[in-house]
């Protein structure tokens, strides 16, 4: 039971960095463009099929794939931005809260079905990163999840390392505490919604690449996500990415731990889920508005 | 004055409001001059910030014209007006308050970033201009008090080496026994030879260092003049600035306003 | 009901942001019929006692009192219901709604409205005010002017005791400007009671009797025109001093 | 140009009394589902639309219902028409429930929240499988013991028209006039004496128990009733519907509905194509005609034929 138990906390573990680089994404989008991307959680699931075809047809090795799925995720999420964002930025369009809303919310739906038709309904499986399992004592966990976690905290830390130390990152950062004061310095705050967006979209698809081996791919593997990383901005939130990791990492232990110690085995693994969609409805209740509040962000 | 020069920043017949129909300003005419300061006064409300906004491409105006020498400026965006040799300064401080004092100057420097040997050299100077922020160098902007963050700004706005200040209210939010500092400060950016248009709420401060003098009301320009024509009682000023009745713009001299 | 109390009162009325007092600690107390000016320099809190004054905000300290019985903890439908109108400092309109249905919320709102007379009341205000050819109009397709009109009509469709006009002339013409200050003395001659806040002090002279001024969330200065004017504080606190 | 809303409305009356006995089942079975839906969109169209809620868990209130119904006629052996009654009043009070758990909340935040509700519930359902079935789902006895769909449909069509007529009257009544300032405004709403937090919950009763009913209907009609009418890809279909009808009318996304339903159907055959061109068609219409297709496109030919009526009515006098 001891070993079961840490074996759940350590997939919580590797989990939690997978969520987290969702939710940085997801905050670094609000941050900048002070919208809620719906469709975040189908960016992750474009980001892991791009990892996938770039190593079964274009046969790149599985590490670098990741950094290569990275960027078409990038460019694919500017993409998106040029095309249905920018009306969000015009003085003219009326109602830009449901505008950002509902052209999000749309997007999801049509990625995840256009997905269906382009890459197929049956789950998909890249080759593994190194093949085999980890055993240490009674912990045992596949080499796989190792590399997710690794490369998940490695991102992680360029992530911070951009924000902090590189001037595009500190601009970024800038427009996020005040677009006035970005364009009194000479920042043209629209290029940093289209790097946002991107960064973000990014971040996703990195986490999707990463997480392949170790799930399938699958067009409906957005949906999870997408309400994860809400729950994670809003409990981490203050648009902090040092509050999104922790919060991260404390849902994905969370709710492991949760299924294990749950007493009905065959309960655990679906509330799992809905464990931390209630645990971010309540704290929605408490602070309806104030979720995203400092809006800013920045390594705390 | 001895320094005044050509004007750097003329802007002519501008009215502009935030909502369609709602004019915040009406025909407003102003013009900065390289080495001088001219203020624009006036009771709140009657559209000085706005004016400023205006000028700086926050705003656009609905009718009117901006310029800089032969150069258009209406309806430049404000992040390419540090090109034009134009600096803004609002009324709450622009400094990013989550950021250190070196990240605040770094971003400063953001047109010329990739130049990183005149990057370093332009904050060793800001520095040395200013210690208080090399003291302070690793602390977060909005840590540091309003002075500070003034002088922060200050140093900051000066990296692009601009021609034409525009400055909302420098001392509004500031400890009052620096607000003398900081009128040196802006006195200093005359003195060589940059063109200054504030807009201030404190009237004594303003009139202490002015050359030229805006009065506005209700959106249009009141009366202007040299700043000699103003008498030396503020109160007396403020008092017929506040509750002459007057209707609409006025084309009248200094001499009607006394 | 006591008549001798006053029509609405804020004691000791107080609000703080983060520590800060946007107001501090006022006392304001305006009759029947009266026609009142507050003024003050920008971030004195003449907007912010409104909206504690109109139930727009929570208030932290004091009360307010509408004839002398005390409505704190209120919402501010039920200030409108008490016949408490309002403007908006930016004018607050229904943009996608006709201006005629503009006119019908605070009508339709009142218990045991009838809707033909609401209507029939909707279109005297709008006449009166100069609206009336524009009814099927949507409101946000009104000029800023106009629609500084409608939102007073709206106001009006409440029955309203006493008004509370936030920056009435900011930003209008000097003709509209006379037109509004007409209309409020049109109305005030008809019994209802203003508390009008502005920073243009000739359109202020003009309309009020008594002249509040507040500086930094207090009153520093309060009584007939005349007095104020003379006043050094209120000088001093415009000249920034 | 009144007269011909009217004129449609007698041709489009005519054509629903005699449409069982136009096609073939298959399309009678579509019509079915179009004007279930129908309900769910225009009854959505009604909170986001006109009350400016924009919930994302209309379709937990489709699910309330439906399992409310379904669960009271199996295991309580409540005749169905009660169950169906009680779903349709279980889904109201839920929705004001939720209604009133969101009042503080506005746009994304209200969103995600009933999406998070939406999720949970249909988690419950999938886990909960003593109860309910699991994803398997749960088997309802059929309303009617007919050969045909035909009950089904005059059913449904008495149920669209007396919802849709019933929030027709409620959206030109004062309700409407204040669900309308609220969502235009709710601090002026607030000044005009609306009392903002009544009328926020009744929306949110309303279009939720509309959404029960459908649901309510849909058990029986279908006989199975699975997790998925609450999955997020249903709502999509249902926020397309109303979209490309038009948000705020309620004509309009009964429309779309029954349009986009049909589209999805005739497209069958290119398969998964059908439910990405309802995506392209949600984004497009959004991005580039905001007023929906449907609303505009009736009002200009209105427009059309009215000048044309002009017309014809200039030279008949000459």
């Amino acid at each position: 039971m001891l070993d079961y138990i840490l074996i759940q906390a350590a997939n919580g573990l590797v989990i939690g960095v997978l969520f987290a680089l969702i939710a940085t994404g997801l905050t670094i989008i609000f941050s900048i463009l002070k919208i809620v991307n719906f469709a975040h959680g189908e960016i992750y699931m474009m980001g892991g099929y791009f990892g996938y075809y770039v190593i079964t047809l274009l046969g790149v090795p599985p590490f670098p794939a990741v950094l290569v799925a990275m960027a078409i995720t990038f460019l694919f999420s500017v993409g998106l931005e040029r095309g249905l964002l920018t009306p969000l930025y015009s003085p003219r369009i009326e109602r830009k809260a449901d505008y950002g809303i509902l052209i999000t919310f749309g997007l999801s739906v049509f990625l995840r079905n256009i997905a269906i038709i382009l890459f197929g309904p049956f789950p998909l499986r890249p080759p593994s990163f190194i093949e085999g399992d980890l055993i240490i004592g009674g912990l045992i966990i596949s080499y796989d999840r190792l590399v997710a976690a690794g490369g998940g905290i490695l991102l992680l830390g360029a992530l911070i390392y951009f924000l902090n130390r590189t001037v595009w990152g500190q601009a970024l950062n800038a427009v996020s505490q005040s677009r006035e004061s970005a364009s009194i310095v000479g920042i043209n705050s629209e290029r940093m919604y289209m790097l946002a967006f991107g960064l973000g979209g990014a971040l996703a698809g990195g986490a999707g690449a990463l997480i392949a081996p170790i799930y399938s791919l699958s067009p409906s593997m957005g949906l999870v996500p997408d309400t994860q990383a809400f729950v994670i901005v809003i409990l981490g939130g203050l648009g902090s990415v040092s509050g999104t990791i922790i919060a991260a990492l404390l849902l994905g232990l969370s709710e492991n731990l949760f299924i294990a110690l749950l007493p009905d085995p065959s309960r655990g693994p679906s509330y799992a889920n809905a464990f931390g969609l209630f645990i971010m409805m309540l704290v929605l209740l408490v602070r309806p508005t104030g979720i995203f509040g400092r809006q800013h962000v920045a390594m705390e | 004055m001895t320094l005044a020069g050509a004007s750097c920043l003329s802007a002519r017949n501008l009215a502009a409001g935030y909502v369609p129909g709602i004019e915040i300003l009406h025909s407003v005419s102003v013009d900065a001059h390289a080495g001088e300061i001219r203020c624009v006064l006036g009771p709140n409300g009657t559209g000085k910030s706005t004016l400023l906004k205006v000028l700086y491409g926050f705003l656009k105006p609905s009718t009117g014209e901006i310029r800089s020498g032969a150069t258009v400026l209406t309806g430049v965006a404000p992040h390419a007006m540090g090109r034009h040799g134009v600096a803004y300064l609002p009324q709450r401080p622009s400094v990013f308050p989550f950021l250190s004092v070196e990240v605040n100057l770094r971003l400063g420097a953001w047109s010329f970033r990739r130049r990183s040997v005149e990057v370093k050299r332009k904050i060793e100077r800001a520095y040395a201009q200013f210690p208080i922020l090399a003291e302070r160098r690793h602390q977060t902007a909005g840590t540091l008090s309003g002075g500070q963050q003034r002088q922060l700004e200050f140093a900051r706005s000066l990296f692009t080496e601009p021609r034409v200040f525009l400055i909302d209210e420098p001392t509004a939010s500031i400890e009052p026994r620096i607000t003398g500092q900081i009128y040196e400060l802006i006195r200093g950016l005359a003195r060589d030879g940059k063109a200054i248009l504030l807009v201030d709420q404190n009237i004594k401060g303003a009139l202490g260092i002015a050359d030229y003098v805006y009065v506005m009301r209700t959106g249009s320009l009141y009366t202007e003049g040299p700043r000699s024509e103003f008498g030396d009682d503020v109160e007396l000023l403020v008092s017929q600035w506040l509750y002459t009745h007057h209707h609409g713009a006025s084309p009248a001299g200094p001499a009607s306003a006394l | 009901m006591n008549d001798a109390s006053p029509l609405i009162e804020a004691a000791g009325l107080a609000k703080h942001f983060g520590g800060i007092f946007a107001v501090d600690h006022l006392d304001l107390a305006v009759r029947e019929g009266e026609l009142v000016g507050l003024i003050g320099p920008n971030g004195s809190g003449k907007t912010t006692t409104i909206n504690l004054m109109t139930g727009h905000l929570r208030i932290d300290g004091g009360a307010v009192r509408v004839r002398g019985h005390s409505v704190g903890g209120l919402p501010a439908s039920g200030f409108a219901g008490l016949g408490v109108g309002r403007t908006f400092q930016i004018t607050q309109l229904f943009g996608r709604m006709s201006v005629l249905e503009n006119m019908l919320v605070p009508g339709l709102a009142r218990p045991r409205a009838h809707k033909a007379h609401v209507i029939r009341e909707a279109r005297r205000h709008l006449e009166f005010l100069g609206l009336a050819a524009l009814e099927n109009l949507a409101a946000k397709n009104l000029s800023g002017g106009q629609q500084k009109l409608l939102e007073l009509g709206r106001a009006l469709m409440l029955e309203p005791r006493i008004l509370f006009l936030d920056e009435p002339f900011a930003g209008v013409n000097p003709y509209l400007r006379d037109e509004i200050i007409r209309f409020v003395q049109t109305l005030h001659a008809e019994g209802r009671t203003f508390v009008i806040v502005d920073h243009d002090l000739d359109a202020i002279q003009r309309l009020v009797h008594r002249l509040v001024v507040m500086s930094r969330g207090r009153k520093i200065a309060d009584g007939p025109l005349a007095a104020v004017r003379e006043n050094q504080d209120v000088i001093r606190a415009y000249s920034g001093a | 140009m009144r007269r011909l809303d009217i004129a449609l409305g007698l041709v489009l009356a005519i054509l629903a009394a005699a449409f069982p006995f136009l096609v073939n089942a298959y399309w009678l079975h579509v019509m079915i589902i179009g004007m279930m839906s129908a309900i769910m969109a225009a009854s959505w169209a009604l909170l986001a639309g006109y009350a400016g809620q924009f919930s994302f868990g209309h379709m937990a209130f489709v699910a309330i219902g439906g399992y409310t119904a379904a669960l009271l006629a199996t295991d309580a052996g409540l005749p169905l028409p009660l169950g169906m009654l009680a779903g349709v009043i279980a889904s109201a009070v839920f929705g004001g429930i939720i209604g009133w758990t969101c009042l503080r909340m506005s746009g994304p935040y209200l969103a995600i929240f009933t999406m998070a509700f939406s999720e949970v519930l249909r988690i419950v359902i999938v886990t909960e499988v003593e109860v309910t079935g699991g994803a398997g789902g749960i088997t309802v006895p059929q309303l009617f013991h007919a050969q045909t769909d035909f009950p089904y449909y005059y059913l449904i069509l008495a149920l669209l028209i007396v919802s849709v007529g019933g929030m027709m009257l409620v959206v030109a009544s004062r309700w409407g006039l204040f669900f309308r300032a609220i969502r235009e405004n709710e601090q002026a709403a607030a000044a005009a004496g609306v009392k903002v937090t009544r009328f926020r919950i009744i929306a949110f009763a309303i279009a939720s128990s509309l959404a029960g009913l459908a649901g309510a209907f849909y058990a029986p009609y279908i006989g199975i009733l699975t997790p998925d009418v609450a999955s997020q890809d249903q709502m999509g279909l249902v926020v397309a519907m109303a979209i490309v009808g038009g948000m705020e009318s309620l004509p309009g996304a009964v429309a779309g509905a029954i349009a986009v339903e049909f589209l999805v159907e005739a497209l069958r055959s290119y398969g998964q194509w059908r439910l990405v061109l309802f995506g392209a068609l949600l984004l497009f219409t959004m991005r580039f005609a905001r007023n929906g297709l449907i609303t505009p496109g009736w009002l200009r030919l209105r427009g059309l034929v009215g000048l044309g009526a002009a017309r014809l009515a200039r030279e008949a006098a000459d």
